[in-house]
């Protein structure tokens, strides 16, 4: 129980995004709370991959005392996490972008007013 | 076993300072103070700390010279180095935005700056009407 | 004095070359250490970044156009594909360097060692591509941003 | 291989071919029809205008029936259900997310529930 | 506003405690923290990727060789990204 | 001109990158697989950076000033260092302060001579740099326990803030 | 001597929280950058504990990024609050 | 055991920050609770053994994300305005 | 030539994104040399699509291992499930790369004569190769994570091309609450991609298809991934940001929009037949029922609100929505039905519905846009009496609006007989809601036709010309193969669309092509 700290802390930052997706007005904020859902899913990846004990595996001057089999962190997810990572860069910078053309049309961040489309 | 007593007595330096700057940065009244604290505590206790890795990096070098024992020390002084020049830096930029965005200190005694901002505005001001 | 401090310009300008050097020693040393094309691509954006901050986007964009960066970004990303494209005589994507006597076909023995830049095959240039494309990339989107701050109003009717 | 094939739909088969020459044929019974009608029909005469019960005729732009306006009646018998569904779609990206959560949450009583 | 915004708690907590109740060990439904189960696929990448790239790093030779088709795709991400904000803003990229 | 600030700065970033890889091979430290790379490398840092790493400051490639520095690091700044973090200690069990912002004239010419001035003297007892006036290289410290013989007179005494430094700077520096 | 690095790790740990907190109350945005930059510092000193209790060199390099680019963060809110243009 | 409290405390703080980052209405307060976010997962992931993804974290979120959102705030306006 | 066969899945993929890397570079050097170079690399590509159809559908199962010293070495020796990302293409997958690369045609077509005075074409393009590449990345992958990656490359270039035109408020809006609503899905699709991998350490859909226990957690995986991808094909309740982003795209976006909308619901039929399909299809029943009972809320609400709409573009987004529902139907019957023989019936009709709504939503978006691009007009109460002015168009529109009604002899009555027939099976109700709708969707586009094109000619319309050549060829190539569809369809379902339900119902010809041995 005590040990699935990080995976709880998984749902809680997922739930906590989600949260300012639904209930923030402000478009910015509400890419904030995108990137925290995104933060919640990095960890969730790479709390996958750990392995009681063990070191990363990179084999450059590894300490003697690791013997390999079984004493290093699994790679795949960390290499999820890193395509993960650099797709919540890119959607970031276009939600901003679009957040500031949006500024530009509209003169307001609030999403209850940027509602052109309804019906 | 000396090198030993070193290290623990630089990490208890190191967290001493560390701790204290964490303390200052609550116990402080405005921002100019508690950059004071926040800044030169934590420079200072990180000098320790990253000095004590180093002395340990440097033991390990000395006792197993293999390729790669080097790389330790080097780097965390690469770190320090680092850490020495943009601390002081940030510090600065923030005191000075802070001032800037009118955040002044409690209870000076003195404020030069204020006196020179607002003299300055008063002539950009007269210049303006003329 | 609206411009930024001195002290602030004068430690930027010292900062950015060690911070490009180690962002492409990241990149170089991304099989070896960690790190790689990404990580050490997102250092040298954020070294470009700070110039950005210290120097005003008006000063940065005058000597980086965007097309500039544009094209670099294609360059990287055609270099990486390319190197796909090299192995393609077996698989898409197929490491044909390694374990040759060539440039990076080096292969380390099994286990712990202090690792050697010449090994890892298409691994390095690989990284440096993706550098290329992810310097160019990140800097061109931070540049652009910097950029729109600027016109207060825009071309809104 | 032919290309001709019906589509055998289970209980019967659709082959557009047959269809096709039904409709062929009904064409032309019905120009069949259409030529036994009445010859003395002419055009652009006083037969073919509108009679509204004496009242001046607008000219065509007005008489046009707008695209928008279409089956006007049809949303106003059904303007209870019209009214709701339309404050369904209120347009605010939270509410979208918001349904997409809500789903989510019948998603789960089905799958945990039943299976 | 207000049955929305009771709805949008119930949904959440709701899709929380779904969550949290598949994280939980209650019954080892998924992996507990820190003990794999079965890690065959990364134990081959861990034994062989010295050997089959000559890489030391098991993660770049994992983002850039086994699994580099994905990078390919992370790199056109990245690409799609500045594209898609360079049209956006177009109109102050080109001055 | 260029020229020169190409290879100052190729340099550096060359010996920073040698800092970076040691231990890599069997020539002395490195391999020479990292010296051809790093040589590349700092060429291309050398071009990308040569007009902003070095503005006009070629006397620090002066190695007796380096020498300076070093000296200056052990002597006066790591003491006035552990001076100032015992007064921050002091106050912050204490809670004594007595702030301001004074307004001093170091009488520092170039740009980093200024720089590493107001990083000293924010690393140092009680005092922190807030403003620089970019045209005359005035310093605005704000200082944690203002003593009042500093305020007498208006143009102040930069002796009371910033404990021969200055001094020491305009060995390194200038 | 893992375990003495370690527990002065989760020392600087307290020290990362008691800056956090500063960072939560902090009534001015100055206030809220001090903290972070604290825990930026502290940050850093926690990674290298951490690589040397790990006795991972290559570790250090984490910790180097964040020296080199820490203060980038301070500098952009800094730039911010001074006004003007970016 | 010492190093299980440390995995239990990091989680702890990067949760406590996300939750101070959407709370502030004040959206550069909240950027600068997000990079405090980012920098404790940075820490653990450096805890969890991933260097790799700490390098990553540390680039993108100590430096671009930072970047970009206060580029867009300073284009936009600070303030959340909630009625 | 043997060799290109052999290769042509990675360059299926890599032409494309080669093309898409350069497309920035050639735009410096002349406008028409880069519209050229993308139509010949798009056809090249079709092309080669067709080439490795026939081989699919003369030789099974095609896989492509990338960095293996093979490529059709899925797995090590030692190993017993993949390690490296492997495309695995069968029928259902080139048959939506077909579509995806159809459509990505038509759209350069059309978009090389719509866009004449813009700026940032040069973007356009390149996005629109983007796009297409994430089409056909996610139809063809055999790998899970590779599916997230492609889906977000889908979203991020759709994004930005619907956004195309920055001055218009309304565009913007639509591009945003697109991207949020699709990162939020794809950060949940990578959720459940965890889960997954969690348990079986694997992310190949055909290992986790053979291991898959149908555990708690698997359950919760499965929920995840539908309800994002449910959500990424419009299905309502979350259909609301379909209609607003199909509304104000460019047109030549939005037909792109919706094959990629289609390569969604592939995810679906995928997750659905394949990953969750191996011996256990009764567990599959309750999905089976919800998806019906969704298809038909979204038929309905997709048809009736388009009887309100005021725009044309949103009318015809709503119409879509609607035809979305048959899809979904079909799909959803077949899972309902298990074992019984209509099941197969009901994903034929599904599966063949995919193509022919492509067509025919396509045509008409595209002759909405040729209207917009005469008239500058979206509003329906604008416009009036075009068919004399715009004589192809009003044939486009009509022959478009007969095949998404389902009028005999065109497609949709070919597709969506089967599915009638096979619903009422299942449930009559069901079956005639559907019909019902329908004719509903007839009567209101007869009635829009009418309006539009017939009637007087409005005043301000005076001066109206008909659509450049580019635009009419894109049309007639989608009237052309709405025709064809119409007439031959017995023909079109033996040779593409059985196939394709062939690999549906047999998840184990998927799972054992990866996991029998090399």
């Amino acid at each position: 129980m005590i040990y699935n700290i990080p995976y709880i802390a998984v749902i809680i930052l997922i739930m906590v995004g989600l949260y300012a997706v639904v209930f923030k007005r402000n478009i910015i904020k509400m890419v904030m709370g995108i990137t925290i859902i995104e933060s919640g899913v990095n960890l969730f990846l790479v709390t996958l991959g750990y392995r009681a004990g063990g070191v990363a595996p990179i084999f450059t001057n590894l300490p003697e005392e690791r013997q390999i089999p079984g004493q290093l962190v699994l790679p795949i997810p960390q290499a999820l996490t890193l395509t993960s990572i650099v797709i919540g860069v890119a959607v970031l910078a276009l939600m901003l972008a679009l957040a500031i053309q949006i500024y530009r049309q509209y003169k307001t961040l609030d999403v209850t007013k940027i509602r052109r489309l309804k019906e | 076993m000396v090198v030993t007593i070193i290290i623990y007595t630089m990490l208890a330096i190191g967290i001493f300072f560390n701790l204290l700057g964490s303390i200052g940065l609550l116990r402080f009244p405005d921002v100019y103070t508690r950059l004071h604290a926040g800044t030169k505590c934590t420079t200072f206790g990180s000098m320790f700390l990253t000095g004590a890795v180093i002395v340990y990096g440097l033991k390990e070098w000395y006792l197993h010279p293999v390729a790669g024992s080097s790389i330790m020390p080097l780097h965390v002084f690469i770190a320090l180095i680092a850490i020495l020049v943009t601390n002081p830096t940030g510090a600065h930029a923030i005191a000075r935005a802070a001032h800037k965005s009118g955040v002044l200190p409690v209870n000076a005694v003195v404020d030069d700056l204020k006196e020179d901002t607002t003299k300055e505005k008063t002539k950009k001001a007269k210049e303006a009407k003329k | 004095m609206d411009e930024t401090s001195k002290i602030i310009k004068t430690v930027s300008s010292v900062m950015f070359p060690f911070v490009t050097i180690y962002g492409l020693y990241v990149i170089l040393h991304g099989h070896l250490t960690p790190g790689g094309g990404f990580q050490g691509g997102a250092i040298v954006a954020s070294g470009c970044a700070l110039l950005v901050v210290a120097f005003g986007s008006d000063a940065i964009a005058k000597r980086v156009k965007e097309s500039q960066l544009s094209l670099l970004e294609s360059i990287g990303a055609l270099g990486f594909i390319s190197l796909a494209f090299v192995g393609i005589a077996t698989t898409f994507f197929y490491n044909s360097l390694a374990g040759t006597k060539f440039l990076f076909g080096r292969i380390p023995p099994y286990g712990s060692n202090p690792g050697y830049l010449s090994s890892g095959g298409l691994l390095p240039l690989m990284n440096l591509a993706v550098g290329t494309k992810v310097i160019a990339g990140l800097f061109a989107i931070v540049l652009i941003l910097a950029i729109a701050t600027r016109k207060k109003g825009g071309r809104s009717k | 291989m032919n290309p001709f094939v019906p589509i055998d739909t289970g209980s019967g088969f659709w082959n557009p071919l047959i269809w096709v020459i039904v409709f062929i044929i009904a064409l032309l019974i019905v120009y069949v029809i259409r030529g036994l009608g009445r010859g003395d029909y002419k055009k652009n005469t006083g037969q073919t205008k509108p009679f509204l019960s004496g009242n001046v005729v607008e000219n065509d732009e007005q008489l046009h029936v707008k695209g928008g306006n279409v089956y006007w009646g049809f949303t106003e018998a059904f303007k209870g259900y019209y009214n709701k569904i339309k404050s369904m779609h209120t347009g605010d990206t939270r509410d979208y997310v918001l349904w997409f959560l809500v789903m989510m949450v019948v998603f789960f009583a089905v799958v945990l529930g039943v299976m | 506003m207000r049955s929305r915004d009771a709805v949008a708690l119930i949904a959440l907590v709701l899709l929380g405690s779904f969550m949290i109740m598949s994280v939980l060990p209650l019954a080892n439904m998924i992996r507990p923290f820190g003990e794999p189960v079965n890690p065959e696929m990364d134990d081959y990448i861990i034994t062989h990727a010295q050997n089959e790239t000559g890489a030391n790093n098991a993660v770049t030779s994992v983002v850039f060789d086994y699994r580099g088709f994905d990078t390919l795709g992370e790199a056109t991400v990245l690409f799609t990204a500045v594209a898609g904000v360079i049209l956006i803003l177009r109109r102050y990229a080109h001055g | 001109m260029v020229m020169k600030a190409f290879a100052v700065t190729s340099v550096v970033s060359f010996v920073t990158y040698l800092l970076l890889t040691t231990g890599s091979g069997d020539l002395w430290m490195w391999s020479a697989s990292e010296i051809i790379f790093g040589i590349i490398l700092a060429l291309i840092v050398g071009f990308i950076a040569r007009k902003i790493f070095i503005k006009n400051s070629y006397r620090m490639l002066n190695p007796i000033r380096w020498f300076r520095g070093l000296v200056y690091l052990i002597g006066p700044f790591f003491i006035a260092m552990a001076k100032a973090n015992l007064d921050v200690a002091y106050r912050v069990i204490t809670g004594k302060i007595r702030p301001g912002i004074v307004k001093i004239s170091p009488g520092l010419k170039t740009d980093l001579g200024i720089t590493m001035l107001a990083n000293s003297i924010t690393l140092t007892p009680g005092t922190l740099s807030v403003d620089i006036n970019n045209e005359t290289n005035d310093l605005y410290i704000h200082w944690i326990n203002v003593k009042d013989e500093a305020l007498k007179k208006k143009p102040r005494d930069p002796s009371y803030v910033c404990n021969g430094f200055p001094k020491w700077i305009r060995r390194i520096a200038e | 001597m893992i375990e003495v690095f370690i527990i002065s790790a989760a020392v600087i740990l307290i020290s990362i929280a008691l800056a956090f907190i500063r960072l939560i109350i902090g009534p001015t945005i100055p206030d809220r950058i001090v903290g972070l930059d604290t825990i930026n510092t502290l940050v850093i000193v926690g990674m290298i504990l951490f690589g040397a209790a790990f006795k991972e060199s290559i570790y250090i390099d984490v910790a180097i990024v964040y020296a080199l680019l820490s203060f980038v963060t301070t500098m952009l809110v800094a730039k911010y609050l001074e006004g003007g243009r970016m | 055991m010492m190093f299980e409290v440390l995995q239990i405390v990091v989680p702890i703080l990067t949760v406590a920050a996300a939750i101070v980052a959407v709370y502030f209405r004040d959206l550069l307060s909240a950027t600068i609770a997000l990079a405090a976010m980012s920098l404790l997962l940075s820490m653990e992931f450096y805890i969890l053994q991933a260097p790799d993804v700490a390098i990553a974290e540390a680039g993108v979120g100590a430096c671009l994300t930072t970047a970009i959102l206060i580029f867009s705030i300073k284009a936009t306006k600070r303030m959340e305005d909630e009625k | 030539m043997n060799s290109i066969i052999t290769h042509s899945p990675a360059l299926l993929i890599a032409i494309p994104l080669f093309a898409a890397f350069i497309t920035p570079l050639l735009s410096r050097i002349h406008r028409r040399a880069r519209d050229g170079f993308v139509l010949i690399v798009l056809a090249a590509t079709e092309l080669l699509a067709l080439l490795l159809a026939q081989d699919i559908y003369a030789n099974g199962i095609r896989k492509y291992v990338f960095g293996a010293t093979l490529p059709s070495l899925t797995h090590p020796g030692t190993m017993s499930i993949p390690v490296r990302i492997i495309f695995e293409i069968d029928g259902l997958s080139i048959f939506m790369v077909l579509i995806s690369l159809t459509i990505a045609f038509v759209a350069t077509v059309y978009s090389s004569s719509f866009f004449k005075k813009e700026d940032g074409l040069d973007r356009y393009y390149t996005l629109l190769l983007l796009v297409t590449v994430g089409m056909v990345g996610m139809e063809l992958t055999g790998d899970l994570f590779n599916f997230f990656v492609f889906l977000e490359i889908t979203s991020i270039a759709s994004c930005a091309l619907i956004a195309f035109w920055v001055d218009r408020g309304e565009s913007l809006e639509a591009a945003f609450k697109y991207i949020v609503i699709s990162s939020i899905g794809a950060l949940f699709v990578l959720m459940a991609i965890g889960f997954l991998y969690g348990q079986y350490d694997a992310l190949n859909i055909a290992a986790l298809a053979n291991s898959i226990q149908f555990t708690f957690i698997d359950k919760v995986a499965l929920v995840l991934l539908l309800a994002a991808l449910t959500m990424k094909a419009g299905i309502a309740p979350m259909h609301m940001w379909l209609p607003d982003a199909y509304g104000e795209a460019p047109p030549s976006v939005t037909i792109a929009v919706v094959a990629a909308t289609q390569a969604s619901l592939y995810g679906v039929l995928r997750v659905c037949f394949t990953l969750y399909g191996k011996g256990l299809r009764l567990n599959m029943a309750a999905v089976g029922w919800t998806l019906v009972g969704l298809g038909l809320l979204t038929i309905f609400i997709g048809v009736t609100m388009a009887l309100v709409q005021r725009s044309l573009t949103r009318t015809i987004a709503f119409a879509a929505v609607g035809e979305i529902g048959y899809m979904v139907i079909g799909a959803g019957t077949a899972l309902a039905a298990g074992a019984q023989n209509f099941a197969t019936v009901a994903l034929k009709g599904g599966v063949f519905h995919i193509f022919n709504d492509v067509l025919d939503i396509g045509l008409l978006f595209l002759v909405a846009g040729a209207i917009i691009y005469a008239t500058k007009e979206r509003d329906l109460n604008n416009l009036g009496g075009l068919a004399k002015r715009m004589k192809y168009t009003t044939v486009f529109f009509l022959i478009g609006l007969l095949a998404v009604a389902g009028m005999p002899p065109l497609n949709g009555f070919a597709s969506k007989i089967l599915i009638y027939e096979s619903t009422y099976q299942l449930n009559p109700i069901i079956s005639i809601i559907a019909i019902l709708s329908s004719i509903l969707l007839l009567a209101i586009f007869v009635k829009i036709f009418y309006s539009l094109f017939l009637g007087p000619e409005l005043p301000h319309l005076r001066d109206v010309k008909e659509v450049p050549k580019g635009m009419l060829v894109a049309m007639a190539i989608l009237a052309t193969l709405i025709i064809i569809f119409g007439l031959f369809p017995g023909y079109v379902l033996q040779t593409i669309v059985d196939p394709a339900v062939a690999a549906l119902s047999n998840p184990t010809n998927y799972i054992n092509a990866i996991l029998g041995g090399a």
